[in-house]
C-alpha cells in the first residue's frame, strides 16, 4: 500500500527513530526474550537500519538481527542483500542467516528469520 | 464396475464429512495435497472387501509422504508404484455400456464456435444440460454448449461425432432418406474436441474447469448468456421505498421523543471536547451511540443510482467480471424447466495472469448483476425442501446427550431469555456471513484461476453497523428496545 | 467452573470504555419507557431532570490519564492506575514487554525470585542467602567470561588449538558444578529455575533482592491514543513536557506515517482512525492484528474473554484510480489463508475519502480552539465512509447439502 | 546453465547439480508433441497423449495440471485425468530446451482428418471389456462398450503435416501477452528466468496461490514427497514476511523470496527471445518464523 512518501528533508529525525527502533528491540530479546550478549552496531555511513547481535536463549547461537519499522512497509530484496553485506563487515564472515525484527506501533516485535539463498525448511 | 464407482463415492463422500466434523471452519482442504494414486486402488481392493466399510483407507494422508529424496532403492520403488498407480488409472477407457449409448454430433458454427446436439436424449444428465432444439428430424433432440458437450464426453456418457455438410443438410431436411450417424460420420477423440471446443473468449478452459470442478461434486449449473441484461435492481428498491418511507417515521416517532428530551440537557453537540465531562451517561450502551461518526455503507448503497449510472462502460476490467455461471446445490429441487429457484451460487471466473483483485467499484457492480429478490419481494411462505440428513445414525450417543442437555437448558429459560439467544445469533451470523437466511444474501463466488489451479473465492455484501432496512425489520422483531442500535455488539447491562 | 471463571472476568473487566456512567457512580438509573404509557414518559423526564440537577457528572472529577509522546514517537503510559483504567476498561495498549497487560514486573519477580515490595529487608535470613549467592556468583562470572572469551574467538572463526578446547571444556565443568549457587530456585524447588543473567543483575537491589526498576510502560497505537484524546476526551497528552492539543496530536500522528507537511485525505493514519473509530463506536474491542497479517482484530469483548473473531484489512476506495485494484491475488489469498487457519472471518474494510481536498490543513483556515479543533475533525471524518465486504475461500465439498 | 549465483550453498545441496546429459541425450529422440489450442484468445498447451505425458513427469519433472474428469469415478476431484495442462513456464521451457515444439493442434487435426477422410480411414470406437473392466482383446467376443479416445491413434507420425502447423515460440508468447494483460514483457522475462532458477535446481514446480505465492517447490515428484517452499516472486513487502512466513512455517514450509539480479524495472510489450533464453543470475532467501517474540 503505498501512500504519500514524497520525504522532506528529515534526517535527523529518521535518525532519532532509527536508533530508537533498535533499542526498542533490544529491550524486547534482553527482557522479553531473554536474550544475552545483546550489542546493537552502528552501520554508518548507511543510516537506513542498525545491525543487532546476541545470543539466544534457546540455541544458545550468536545470531544477527536487523530491525525494521512496521509502519514503512517497503522492503526489497536487494535491501536485504545489503544487510548481509553490513553484518559481514563486524563480523568479517557472511553469516548463513539473519533475523528481521518487525516492530508493530503496538509494541508487537515479531522475528521471522531470513536464510541466505534457497535453504530447505526445518524438518520434524 | 458402477457398483464399485458408487461405493468409492460413498467413501470419499464420509471422508470429507468427517473433516467437516472435526474442524469446520478449518481452512486445511484435502484437495490442496496431491493425492497419492495408490489410494485409489486401495479403495478398490476395499470395496470387494465388506470388512472394510468405515472407508478409512481412503483419506489421503498427508504423513504418508518423504521429506526429501534420500536416493535408496525403496523410496524409488514406492515413486515408481504410486506412478504406475497414476498412469494405470488414467490409462482407463473412456465410455459406457452400448445398452446406453448416447450419441451426439458437433456442428460447428460462426458464432460461438460450434455446438453439438443430442438426437435422441436419455440418461439422467439432463436436469441442468442441454436446451431443446427444434428441428424437422428428431423430436426430442437438445443442443448443447461446447462446455456441456466437453463435460459429458470426457466423463465417458457420450460419444460424439463430427458434423458434416450432408447432416446439416438431413437436419434442416433438405436430404432424402435416413442418415446413418455411425456409419457415415467419424467419431472425435478428446483431443480434437477440445480444440474445436474452445476456440474463442466464451467458452474457455478456465471456465470449462470451473463448470466440471462443480458438476463433479454434483452441483447443478447453468451457463449466464454475457448478452443477456439483467433488469436493473435498483429501479425496483427505489419504488419499494417510495412506497414504504412514511410508515417507518412513525413507528420510530416514539423514539425520537426520547432522544428529545435528552438532548435538550446536552449543553454541547456530542463530539465537543467537553462532552463526557458535562453530559450524565447512565449506560454505556449511551456512550457507543454518541461516538458514532464515520458514515458506513448499507447493504442497498450500492444500487443507489449513481453507482450504476455514473460509470464508463468502455472498461475492459467490468468485462472480465461478468457472471458466467449460476449454481444450485446438488440437494436442491431446481430443474432447468423450473428455474424459479434462486441460485445458490453466482460464480464470475478469472485468471490471476489477466485480472488483478476488483476494486470495490467492480464488486459492487458484480453484485448488482446476480439474480436477486429482496427480502421485501420473498414470497411469503419459502418453501424448504426437506432436508434429508444422510447419516442420522452417525450422530454419536455424546451428540445426542449434548443434544438433550442443550433441549432441557432451553427449557428453564423464559421467552425473553430465548429470544436474546435467538437475537444473538441472528445478529452474528448477519456480521459473519452477511445474511440470516439464503435468501437476504447478495454475494458472489470468484472462480480464480492461476495457472490452470482453481480458487474459489466468495465476496460478500456486509455491513457491521446493521443499519439497512432489511436487517433492521428482523433484528428488531426479536428485540425492540435495540431497534436502532442492533451493531453495538456491547452486550453487557452496564 | 467455566461459568465462575466468566464471573470474575467479568468482574474484573467490567466496563468497556473508560469514562464513569452516573449510574456506576451513583448507583442509580434511568426508568424504563413505554411507548404506549404516557406516564411511563413523564417519570423518564421527571428522573432526568432530577439526576441532572442534583448530581455532578461523574467523568468530570476523574483526573485524566496520562500520556507522553516520546522522542521516539512512542505513546507511553506509565502510571500503574492510568495503566490499570485503559487495559481493564477496554483493553487499549500493550505492556510493552508482554503479549498485552504489562505483567513484566511480576513475572520477573517470579522468575528471579526476587522479593516483592513492602517484604524485602526485614527478613535477616533472606540476607544471608543474598551474601552467599553474590559471593557464588561473582565466582560464577569468572567463569563465564573466560568461556565467552574462547567462544568468541571460535565465533569469529580463528581455529582454537587443543590446549585451548581442552582448557574450554574445563571451563564449562566448572560452570555446571557452579551452577546451583547461581540459581535461584523457586521456594517449592520446581524445575523452572533460571540463572541469573548479568542483564537481570542490573535490575536487582542486592540488599532488599528486589526489582529496582519496572522497565514496562504501557505502549499506545497512534489511532488508540487519538481516540481517547478525540473520541472520549480522558487523556492528557505531552510531548518534550508541552501539552498537545487534539489539532496538535491530529497533526503528529498523521506526520508518524508520513514526513511530509502536507497531509494528504489518504494519509495511512486517517485511513486507520476511521475504521478504528468506526469498530470502537459499535462496541468492539480493536487490537493490531500484526501477528495474523491484518491490520486490525476484533474481539466481541477483549482478549481474556475469547479469541477475536474478525480480522479486518483496510482498503482504500481509490475510484480515481484505475479500475484495476492495487492488489494482487496473492496478498489476499496468504492472508485468507492465514485468518483461516487461526478461525477468523477475513473482512475486507473499504475506505472511501474525499478527493477534493489537496491539504488537511486547509480545515483549519480559521484559527480555532480546542472545542472548535473537535467539531471540525468531526466534519472531516464525515466525509469518509465505510464498506464491508467479507472474503472468504469457497469449498464447495463442504457446502454441497 | 547459470551457476553464476553465489547466494546458494551449492555443496551442501545435492539438487544443485544439474543434469545436462539427460537433456543432451533428449535429442536424438523426436521431440514431444504440444498442442495448443485456442491459439489467438487464450492460448493453452493440452497434453493428451499418456506416453508423452509419462516421459515429461518421469524425464523432466514437468508435473501439469491433470484438468479432466476420470471416468471410472466422475464425482470426485481428487482423482482427475487427461488431459494434462501445461503452465506457460512449462511450455517455454521445454522449448527452449528442445524437448517440445508447439503445435496449432486445431489447423493440424482438421487437415489430418481431410487427410483420413481421402484414405477411408476410420478408427473404431467400439470394444470389448471384461467384467474387471480391463479390455478383452480376443476378436472372438463381441463388442459391448463404446468409448471415446483421448488421441488420434491413426498414423500420429505425419512429419510434414506436423513440420506445416507447427507454431513459432514467438507466435506463442505474443499471443500470451496479448491476452493475459496482467503480464507484459519485462514481467514475463523475469519470472521465466526465476522458474528456471529452480527447475535447474531439479526442483518440481508448481503454481501456488493456494498456498499464498507464486510457485510452490518439491524436492521431487510430488506423489511422494511433500513441498519445501513457497516462492513469492519479484517485489515483496513487510506484509508478505509476516505473512508468507507464519503461512508456511504452519504447514512445514519455508517462504522463498526471488528477485532476478539484473532485472530493470522497465516495462517492454514485446518479448526479445534470447533476451528469454539468455542466462541470468538470482537473489535469492528463505523465510521462516523464527520461533519466538
Amino acid at each position: 500500500m503505498s501512500i504519500e512518501s514524497d520525504k522532506v528533508n528529515s534526517t535527523t529525525k529518521d535518525d532519532i527513530t532509527e536508533h530508537s527502533l533498535s533499542e526498542q528491540v533490544k529491550l524486547n530479546l534482553v527482557h522479553y526474550n531473554l536474550w544475552t550478549n545483546v550489542i546493537i552496531h552502528d552501520t554508518t555511513p548507511s543510516p537506513s537500519s542498525s545491525v543487532i547481535s546476541g545470543i539466544s536463549p534457546t540455541s544458545k547461537q550468536l545470531e544477527w538481527i536487523v530491525p525494521k519499522s512496521f509502519t514503512n512497509k517497503d522492503i526489497t530484496i536487494p535491501e536485504i542483500e545489503t544487510w548481509f553485506v553490513q553484518i559481514t563487515t563486524i563480523n568479517t564472515k557472511r553469516p548463513s542467516k539473519l533475523i528481521i525484527a518487525i516492530v508493530n506501533d503496538d509494541s508487537t516485535v515479531v522475528y521471522y528469520n531470513i536464510h541466505d539463498g534457497l535453504v530447505k525448511p526445518k524438518q520434524n | 464396475m458402477t457398483k464399485k464407482e458408487l461405493h468409492l463415492q460413498d467413501e470419499i463422500d464420509d471422508d470429507e464429512s468427517n473433516i467437516n466434523k472435526n474442524d469446520i471452519e478449518n481452512n486445511y482442504d484435502i484437495e490442496d495435497e496431491t493425492p497419492d494414486w495408490k489410494i485409489l486402488t486401495r479403495s478398490l481392493g476395499s470395496a470387494n472387501n465388506s470388512n472394510n466399510t468405515n472407508g478409512t483407507s481412503g483419506i489421503p494422508k498427508r504423513g504418508d509422504k518423504d521429506f526429501e529424496p534420500d536416493n535408496t532403492d525403496i523410496q524409488t520403488s514406492t515413486l515408481q508404484e504410486s506412478r504406475e498407480a497414476m498412469y494405470d488409472a488414467i490409462s482407463g477407457v473412456r465410455g459406457h455400456h452400448l445398452k446406453q449409448k448416447l450419441l451426439s454430433i458437433w456442428i460447428e458454427d460462426e458464432e460461438d464456435g460450434g455446438y453439438s446436439i443430442i438426437p435422441f436424449m436419455k440418461g439422467n444428465y439432463f436436469r441442468d444440460i442441454g436446451k431443446a432444439y427444434p428441428n424437422r428430424r428428431y423430436k426430442n433432440c437438445i443442443r448443447l454448449n461446447p462446455i456441456e458437450t466437453v463435460y459429458l464426453v470426457e466423463r465417458g456418457s457420450m460419444i460424439i461425432y463430427l458434423g458434416d455438410e450432408k447432416f446439416t443438410n438431413y437436419l434442416k431436411d433438405e436430404e432424402e432418406g435416413e442418415f446413418n450417424i455411425e456409419e457415415e460420420l467419424v467419431p472425435v477423440d478428446l483431443e480434437l474436441l477440445y480444440s474445436l471446443a474452445f476456440i474463442n473468449e466464451r467458452y474457455t478452459i478456465d471456465k470449462y474447469q470451473v463448470y466440471s470442478y462443480l458438476k463433479r461434486h454434483g452441483y447443478l449449473i447453468l451457463e449466464v448468456d454475457p448478452k443477456k441484461q439483467q433488469p436493473p435492481q435498483w429501479k425496483r428498491l427505489e419504488q419499494y421505498e417510495s412506497s414504504k418511507g412514511q410508515s417507518r417515521s412513525i413507528i420510530s416517532w416514539g423514539w425520537d421523543w426520547k432522544k428529545w428530551i435528552q438532548s435538550f440537557w446536552r449543553p454541547f453537540p456530542p463530539t465537543h471536547s467537553l462532552h463526557y465531562l458535562t453530559t450524565h451517561y447512565f449506560k454505556v450502551i449511551d456512550i457507543f451511540k454518541s461516538l458514532r461518526l464515520i458514515p458506513t455503507y448499507q447493504i442497498y448503497d450500492s444500487l443507489r443510482k449513481t453507482i450504476n449510472t455514473t460509470t464508463t462502460t468502455t472498461s475492459t476490467t467490468l468485462d472480465d467480471y461478468k457472471i458466467s455461471f449460476n449454481v444450485w446445490k446438488p440437494g436442491s429441487q431446481f430443474s432447468k424447466s423450473n428455474p424459479s429457484q434462486l441460485p445458490d451460487y453466482q460464480i464470475v471466473v478469472v485468471n490471476t495472469d489477466k485480472v488483478k483483485f476488483p476494486t470495490l467499484k467492480v464488486i459492487q457492480r458484480l453484485v448488482n448483476t446476480i439474480e436477486y429478490r429482496f427480502p421485501f419481494e420473498q414470497p411469503s411462505q419459502i418453501p424448504t425442501p426437506p432436508v434429508i440428513k444422510k447419516n442420522d445414525k452417525m450422530i454419536s450417543k455424546r451428540q445426542l446427550k449434548y443434544d438433550q442437555r442443550q433441549k432441557s437448558n432451553q427449557s428453564k429459560l423464559n421467552t425473553a431469555q430465548l429470544n436474546n439467544i435467538e437475537y444473538l445469533k441472528k445478529r452474528d451470523n448477519l456480521l459473519k456471513y452477511g445474511k440470516t437466511s439464503k435468501q437476504s444474501n447478495r454475494n458472489v463466488v470468484i472462480g480464480v484461476i492461476n495457472n490452470g489451479i482453481i480458487n474459489l473465492i466468495n465476496l460478500i455484501e456486509n455491513e457491521f453497523s446493521l443499519t439497512s432496512e432489511s436487517v433492521i425489520d428482523e433484528l428488531t422483531q426479536l428485540h425492540k428496545e435495540k431497534s436502532d442500535i442492533h451493531g453495538i455488539v456491547y452486550n453487557g447491562d452496564k | 467452573m467455566a461459568k465462575f471463571h466468566k464471573k470474575h472476568l467479568n468482574k474484573i473487566y467490567g466496563y468497556p470504555i473508560p469514562i464513569t456512567t452516573t449510574s456506576e457512580a451513583y448507583g442509580v438509573s434511568l426508568p424504563e419507557v413505554y411507548p404506549h404509557n404516557p406516564i411511563s414518559w413523564l417519570f423518564f423526564a421527571y428522573k432526568l431532570i432530577q439526576y441532572n440537577l442534583s448530581l455532578t457528572v461523574p467523568q468530570s472529577e476523574i483526573k485524566f490519564i496520562e500520556v507522553e509522546l516520546d522522542q521516539s514517537s512512542m505513546f507511553k503510559v506509565d502510571q500503574t492506575d492510568d495503566v490499570l483504567r485503559l487495559w481493564r476498561r477496554g483493553f487499549f495498549g500493550k505492556g510493552i514487554l508482554s503479549r498485552s497487560e504489562p505483567t513484566w514486573k511480576e513475572r520477573t519477580i517470579n522468575r528471579l525470585n526476587l522479593n516483592s515490595e513492602g517484604e524485602g529487608g526485614s527478613n535477616l535470613l533472606m540476607e544471608d542467602v543474598t551474601v552467599k549467592r553474590r559471593e557464588g556468583r561473582q565466582k560464577y562470572k569468572d567463569e563465564r567470561s573466560k568461556i565467552q572469551a574462547l567462544e568468541l574467538l571460535q565465533r569469529k572463526g580463528e581455529i582454537l588449538s587443543n590446549d585451548d578446547l581442552k582448557l574450554l571444556d574445563e571451563y564449562r565443568e566448572n560452570m555446571a558444578k557452579l551452577k546451583n549457587p547461581n540459581i535461584r530456585s523457586n521456594g517449592d524447588g520446581d524445575n523452572d529455575e533460571e540463572y541469573i543473567r548479568e542483564e537481570d543483575e542490573v535490575l536487582i537491589d542486592e540488599d532488599t533482592n528486589q526489582l529496582i526498576s519496572n522497565l514496562e510502560f504501557l505502549q499506545l497505537q497512534s489511532i488508540e491514543v487519538f481516540f481517547l484524546k478525540f473520541g472520549l476526551n480522558v487523556i492528557k497528552i505531552t510531548h518534550n513536557q508541552l501539552k498537545l492539543s487534539t489539532r496538535d496530536l491530529f497533526l503528529q500522528c498523521c506526520q508518524l506515517q508520513s514526513s511530509s507537511t502536507v497531509i494528504k485525505p489518504n494519509n495511512q493514519f486517517i485511513f486507520e482512525y476511521v475504521v478504528y473509530h468506526h469498530y470502537r463506536s459499535l462496541g468492539w474491542c480493536v487490537r493490531s492484528g500484526i501477528k495474523f497479517g491484518s491490520d486490525m482484530l476484533l474481539y466481541k469483548r477483549g482478549p481474556p474473554f475469547s479469541h477475536a473473531e474478525h480480522a479486518v484489512m483496510i482498503i482504500p476506495n481509490d475510484e480515481s484510480e484505475s479500475e484495476s485494484s492495487q492488489y494482487d491475488w496473492f496478498e489476499l489469498a496468504s492472508r485468507a489463508r492465514v485468518i483461516g487457519t487461526v478461525k477468523k472471518n477475513f473482512v475486507l474494510t473499504f475506505v472511501d475519502y474525499p478527493h477534493d481536498i489537496e491539504d488537511v490543513n486547509e480545515i483549519w483556515s480559521q484559527v480555532t480552539d480546542e472545542d472548535d479543533d473537535k467539531e471540525i475533525l468531526s466534519q472531516f471524518f464525515k466525509l469518509y465512509k465505510i464498506t464491508e465486504i467479507l472474503y472468504r475461500r469457497w469449498s464447495p465439498s463442504r457446502t454441497r447439502d | 546453465m547459470n551457476n553464476s549465483n553465489d547466494n546458494i550453498a551449492s555443496d551442501d545441496n545435492e539438487l544443485s547439480e544439474i543434469d545436462v546429459s539427460r537433456l543432451s541425450l533428449h535429442q536424438t529422440k523426436l521431440p514431444i508433441i504440444l498442442p495448443v489450442i485456442n491459439l489467438h484468445r487464450d492460448p493453452q498447451v493440452l497434453i493428451f497423449d499418456l506416453e508423452n505425458l509419462k516421459t515429461l513427469r518421469n524425464e523432466y519433472g514437468i508435473l501439469g495440471v491433470l484438468i479432466g474428469t476420470l471416468s471410472q469415478y466422475p464425482q470426485q476431484n481428487f482423482f482427475l485425468s487427461i488431459p494434462l495442462r501445461l503452465f506457460v513456464w512449462e511450455v517455454i521451457w521445454l522449448v527452449e530446451n528442445n524437448i517440445g515444439v508447439l503445435l496449432d493442434q486445431v489447423n493440424y487435426r482438421k487437415e489430418k482428418l481431410l487427410l483420413q477422410n481421402s484414405k477411408g480411414l476410420k478408427s473404431s470406437n467400439t470394444i470389448s471389456l471384461n467384467k474387471d473392466g480391463s479390455v478383452n482383446d480376443t476378436s472372438s467376443t463381441s463388442p459391448n462398450f463404446i468409448i471415446t479416445k483421448n488421441t488420434d491413434e491413426i498414423e500420429n507420425n505425419d512429419q510434414d503435416l506436423l513440420h506445416k502447423h507447427q507454431i513459432n515460440i514467438q507466435d506463442y508468447i505474443n499471443a500470451y501477452l496479448s491476452n493475459n494483460p496482467q503480464m507484459n514483457g519485462s514481467k514475463f522475462i523475469r519470472n521465466y528466468h526465476n522458474y528456471k532458477y529452480f527447475k535447474e535446481l531439479k526442483y518440481f514446480v508448481s503454481p501456488g496461490l493456494k498456498f499464498g505465492g507464486d510457485f510452490v517447490l518439491y524436492p521431487s515428484d510430488p506423489l511422494r514427497f511433500h513441498s519445501h517452499s513457497v516462492v513469492k516472486l519479484n517485489s515483496i513487502n513487510l506484509n508478505d514476511i509476516v505473512v508468507g512466513g507464519r503461512l508456511s512455517t504452519g504447514v512445514k514450509k519455508n517462504f522463498v523470496v526471488i528477485e532476478d539480479k539484473d532485472s530493470d524495472d522497465k516495462v517492454d510489450d514485446d518479448i526479445s527471445i534470447d533476451k528469454l533464453f539468455t542466462s541470468s543470475s538470482q537473489t535469492v532467501f528463505s523465510i521462516e518464523w523464527a520461533g519466538f517474540g
